[in-house]
């Protein structure tokens, strides 16, 4: 008899711990609400991306086409992966004097691991993260980026 | 027991043994051919009871080969470290403790396939991640190859 | 038709064998599970490791300090956090530094988000791997604010490099706390309904109880830590044992079960993550003010001699064994990772089960195959 | 010719409008047979009306196929809080047709050392019986392909059959996998067919007919599920469990159980082939639901209680097509609910459930059933 008893029991204890997941995912069915997933591509326009966000590494520019880049070497001596080479020249300044400036700072996108070391170590604050995360491209070659743009210059009052 | 006593209790074992204190845990270098009935007495000693393996370490000194093994005790917490070393490049043979405990085979196995060093008595000592033809990637002679560049 | 006859061989060689992975769902990644099976049941299993091995500990020898960090978030990339905080706690070790009080909350505070988001993804691909699709979009579903928090703070999801020695990169943002509060409000909300959905449905508990049991002394002797051995009543939870962070200063249980089964090991994680929120919420609103991170020099050197530290990371014990030869660079460092050694004992545990419970047992065990590799 | 068709012929003679045929379409199909009749031969009529039928379930089978698994898609997105497709078309609906198309042009990968006959066959004999299931099922009043007066003996031994395709795929692909879903496969729908057959059983013992038809009118004064209250209640849910488990849907979808066997007994078709097992596992869907809601809920019937009354005249308004497609989607759904609620049993599991649980109860509900017709306690 215990054991018939026992057999009703499971049944019911199974059935209904069989309902109450039901009655979860039935709950989530009949709630839109809920729903968390995005139409990405409609919505970029809405998308904001939070603000430390690492997206690619960049040297942020004013309107004049400066930068705080003095091209120590810094960055490129704490890269872990050798993502980023840094290729400076010597001009002379007005005063006659010979001066080591920045000729190309150069970002490889495909090897970075975006560890953060670049950004942290660099003494000037020249270089920074950008919340930009669409970086497919067909040609592995465009990956690799020059940072400080063409023309640019040094900001005054951050040299040396 | 403290880290004293412990200490004492390991030279108990085997005159030969040279116990010193670490920065952190007590040290006990064994030559190769001891490990395995250290080990043992290590195991089985009510006063030691280091039944827990916490990793095996295989490093390349230069010259020699060594192994190092961290033991902790799970009913004392306390741990000692035993260090053994070889001069044979060509064919380091260390023993076993895969019969004491279980976890040492994948260890073993692990340091076999990246050091290159055997292990006596191991019940399935074969390359782990690499393939056969392979060197040993993490002695300090080891040159590479292969080596990728874009 | 003679030879094929000839080919099946004696009754002892007549082994049905079927490769799980490299590429399978449930493997969690890239791994070779080699499967002897007698009909439906299973004879012997070897996992064959390697597809993702990118010598880690090989690199770590020609990297400085501050950059083997980055590659440990590679091992366990579910855990990133603690990894980072293993080689970070053994520098500091090493060199003697006085870490701020406000570092080790903020690493104990990420260190149990870390968990509550592994153990999510754990639940969620646990479900999956028994065939409950649903759980595997609740659990990420709710992990993701998780990651979002994480975002916020240190600017990775999951690969977060957020550690660095002698603190962390980065100050906490300014959101944290609020973002942290509504997350605990949501999750206290939707841990009921996980537990209706698979923990206390019938056919979990079939799938679950009774399978793949490991005993207290195979435990200890296969290595096996984290909730997989806290399942089995090994006590090896380094944050009571060896406290680190700021572990010393928080309560919480040790969530200890006997029976070993899958179900326990299931359930010991389920548990964990309401140890965690308690943990966090005994931090939250106590953030002490400081600096984030100690002063460094720039070039980080460890005097000569060894250091071992572990953490607990939610899949087990992970340990960090340095070789320092005074340089800026380790003479070698070793890795103890949890996965690695919880791994050794899957042969033992699926013997003479079938070959749905030895995804059920692979499952409950929460393999990271790249921290196995490394 | 066209007028001899009878469709016009009916509509004008009749002088009812024509939204009227969605309540009764046996004028209609009485009529287009009388006219083809009056156009040629008794043989060629046949012949013809085998041709139009044929046609009819081919475009029947591939839309519901269609619709099902966009349905199943939508439906477990929704459950899993997730948009579901929405990029071909609004709301994604055209999302299975360009599927569709894509299977259509996708290679048929030749396996090397597969049983090409069989491998071939195998989609096919799901298919076919699939075609032969969905004939005997009453859509509407009138919308009836063959009346069989053993209507559910009928769709129960065909349906049965289907076994042997999944058997065939899993034996002739020559894989490990696919063996290994096939065999569990076959010991399910085996050991699955008994529940099936004793549950339509206590039906058929309340009907006290197995055709198709006369259930279903006998059902006009209420629902079989309320009439026979409470046996008739444990013979619906064990029908749906059993049926679920034939068609080889999660919680028990081990044949396919992805996370074991990758695929099943399907992991070696592609493209168009393994569409075919596709399509077949939603149309399977399909006939349980419908089988269920024909015998349990009454088919095309409205809802009915009691004799004629004000509550069933309006009930009537709604046309039986629509009553019959709404209870075949609700519980298509509630089966899908299932699916994603539930994790996968085992291969033991799911015998002993049906060995140990579900036939025992339906023997005895059976015995129930047949103690309650004969005492006249039903309503």
């Amino acid at each position: 008899m215990r054991s018939i008893i026992n057999y009703l029991k499971d049944i019911f204890l199974g059935v209904r711990s069989l309902l109450k997941g039901m009655k979860v995912t039935s709950k989530y069915f009949w709630s839109p609400s809920s729903i968390v997933t995005e139409k990405y591509p409609e919505n970029r326009k809405t998308l904001v991306m939070l603000e430390r966000s690492k997206g690619e590494v960049i040297m942020p520019h004013n309107d004049k086409n400066e930068h705080h880049c003095n091209g120590c070497g810094i960055c490129q001596i704490n890269c872990p992966n050798g993502s980023i080479e840094v290729i400076s020249k010597i001009i002379d300044t007005e005063d006659g004097k010979k001066k080591k400036i920045i000729d190309r700072h150069i970002y490889n996108l495909g090897q970075c691991t975006f560890c953060g070391l670049c950004v942290k170590t660099c003494p000037s604050n020249a270089l920074a993260f950008s919340t930009k995360f669409e970086h497919a491209v067909f040609n592995k070659a465009l990956l690799i980026k020059v940072l400080n743009k063409p023309g640019s210059q040094l900001m005054k009052g951050v040299e040396q | 027991m403290d880290k004293i006593q412990l200490a004492e209790f390991i030279k108990s074992l085997d005159s030969d043994l040279e116990v010193k204190e670490g920065k952190q845990y007590t040290e006990v270098t064994v030559p190769p051919s001891k490990i395995h009935s250290l080990a043992s007495q290590l195991r089985e000693k009510e006063e030691a009871l280091f039944d827990f393996l916490d990793c095996i370490t295989g490093v390349d000194y230069g010259h020699d080969l060594g192994v190092i093994y961290h033991l902790r005790s799970t009913k004392y917490q306390h741990m000692v470290v035993i260090k053994s070393r070889t001069t044979d490049r060509e064919n380091p043979l260390f023993d076993s403790v895969s019969d004491i405990w279980e976890t040492a085979n994948l260890h073993e196995r692990e340091a076999f396939d990246l050091l290159g060093i055997k292990f006596a008595n191991h019940p399935d000592l074969r390359r782990l991640f690499l393939n056969s033809s392979w060197g040993f990637p993490l002695r300090k002679d080891y040159v590479d190859n292969d080596m990728i560049t874009w | 038709m003679e030879e094929k006859v000839k080919d099946i061989g004696t009754d002892e060689q007549q082994e049905y064998i079927i490769n799980i992975g490299p590429q399978h769902p449930s493997t969690h990644g890239v791994m070779r599970l080699v499967v002897s099976l007698k009909g439906e049941t299973v004879k012997n299993v070897e996992p064959h490791l390697g597809y993702i091995h990118r010598g880690i500990e090989k690199m770590c020898e020609s990297l400085t300090y501050p950059q083997i960090i980055h590659l440990t978030d590679r091992m366990d990339y579910l855990a990133a956090h603690m990894n980072n905080e293993v080689v970070c706690l053994a520098v500091e070790k090493a060199l003697e530094i006085e870490i701020p009080d406000r570092v080790k909350v903020i690493r104990t505070l990420m260190s149990e988000l870390t968990r509550i988001q592994s153990h999510e993804l754990f639940w969620a691909s646990y479900g999956m791997d028994l065939g409950g699709q649903t759980c595997y979009f609740y659990g990420l579903r709710d992990r993701e604010m998780v990651l979002d928090i994480f975002e916020e703070t240190t600017g990775g999801r999951m690969i977060v490099s957020y550690n660095c020695p002698g603190g962390v990169m980065y100050d906490l943002h300014p959101n944290f706390q609020k973002r942290v509060k509504e997350f605990l409000k949501h999750f206290r909300k939707v841990l009921p309904e996980y537990d209706d959905i698979l923990t206390n449905n019938v056919i979990f508990h079939e799938r679950t109880v009774g399978i793949g049991p490991l005993s207290l002394k195979d435990a200890i002797s296969y290595g096996i830590t984290g909730p997989s051995g806290r399942a089995s009543g090994f006590s090896c939870d380094v944050r009571k044992h060896e406290p680190y962070s700021a572990y010393d200063r928080v309560n919480f249980n040790e969530v200890l079960y006997t029976e070993g089964d899958a179900f326990h090991r299931y359930l010991a994680r389920v548990e964990e993550m309401r140890e965690s929120m308690n943990i966090i919420d005994q931090l939250i609103d106590n953030i002490p003010e400081g600096p984030y991170a100690v002063k460094m020099k720039p070039v980080i050197k460890l005097p000569e001699g060894e250091y071992y530290q572990r953490v607990e990371t939610p899949r087990g014990e992970l340990g960090v064994f340095i070789i320092s030869d005074g340089n800026k660079t380790p003479y070698r460092v070793h890795f103890r990772t949890p996965n690695f050694a919880n791994l050794s004992v899957l042969n033992h545990l699926v013997k003479g089960f079938k070959i749905a419970d030895l995804i059920s047992i692979f499952g409950s065990f929460d393999y990271v195959i790249p921290d196995i590799d490394r | 010719m066209l007028t001899s068709f009878g469709i016009i012929n009916y509509l004008s003679a009749q002088s009812v409008p024509w939204w009227k045929v969605f309540y009764d379409f046996t004028s209609l199909t009485k009529n287009i047979d009388a006219g083809l009749h009056n156009a040629m031969s008794p043989f060629w009529t046949i012949m013809t009306e085998m041709v139009i039928i044929g046609v009819l379930f081919l475009l029947f089978y591939a839309v519901v196929g269609l619709f099902l698994v966009y349905a199943e898609r939508k439906v477990c997105a929704f459950i899993q809080n997730r948009l579901g497709p929405n990029r071909v078309g609004p709301f994604g609906i055209f999302q299975t047709v360009a599927d569709l198309i894509k299977l259509l042009f996708k290679e048929l990968i030749p396996i090397k050392n597969a049983d090409h006959f069989l491998f071939n066959l195998a989609p096919y004999f799901v298919i076919i019986v699939n075609f032969m299931v969905l004939a005997a099922i009453p859509y509407a009043l009138g919308l009836h392909a063959i009346d069989l007066n053993i209507g559910i003996f009928y769709v129960i031994a065909v349906s049965s059959m289907s076994v042997i395709g999944v058997l065939l795929a899993g034996w002739s692909s020559n894989s490990k996998y696919s063996l290994l879903g096939a065999m569990r496969s076959g010991a399910q729908i085996v050991s699955y067919e008994l529940s099936v057959g004793l549950a339509l059983a206590t039906v058929v013992i309340l009907a006290g007919s197995m055709q198709l038809s006369v259930i279903i009118e006998a059902q006009r004064t209420g629902w079989f599920i309320f009439k026979g209250h409470i046996p008739a209640v444990i013979a619906f849910v064990i029908y749906i469990i059993a049926g679920t488990a034939e068609t080889n849907r999660g919680p028990f979808d081990l044949a396919e159980a992805e996370s074991e066997l990758t695929a099943g007994y399907h992991t070696e078709y592609s493209g168009i082939k393994f569409a075919f097992f596709y399509l077949a596992e939603f149309i399977n869907m399909f006939i349980v639901a419908s089988i269920a809601a024909t015998v349990f809920f009454g088919g095309w019937m409205p809802l009915h209680f009691g004799a004629d009354n004000g509550f069933n005249r309006i009930m009537d308004f709604i046309p039986p097509v629509i009553w019959f497609f709404a209870k075949t989607f609700f519980l298509i759904w509630v089966i899908m609910l299932f699916k994603w609620t539930f994790p996968r049993l085992r291969i033991d599991q799911l015998l002993t459930l049906e060995w140990k649980y579900l036939l025992p109860i339906n023997i005895v509900n059976l015995l129930i059933m047949a103690f309650i017709v004969l005492m006249g306690w039903h309503f």
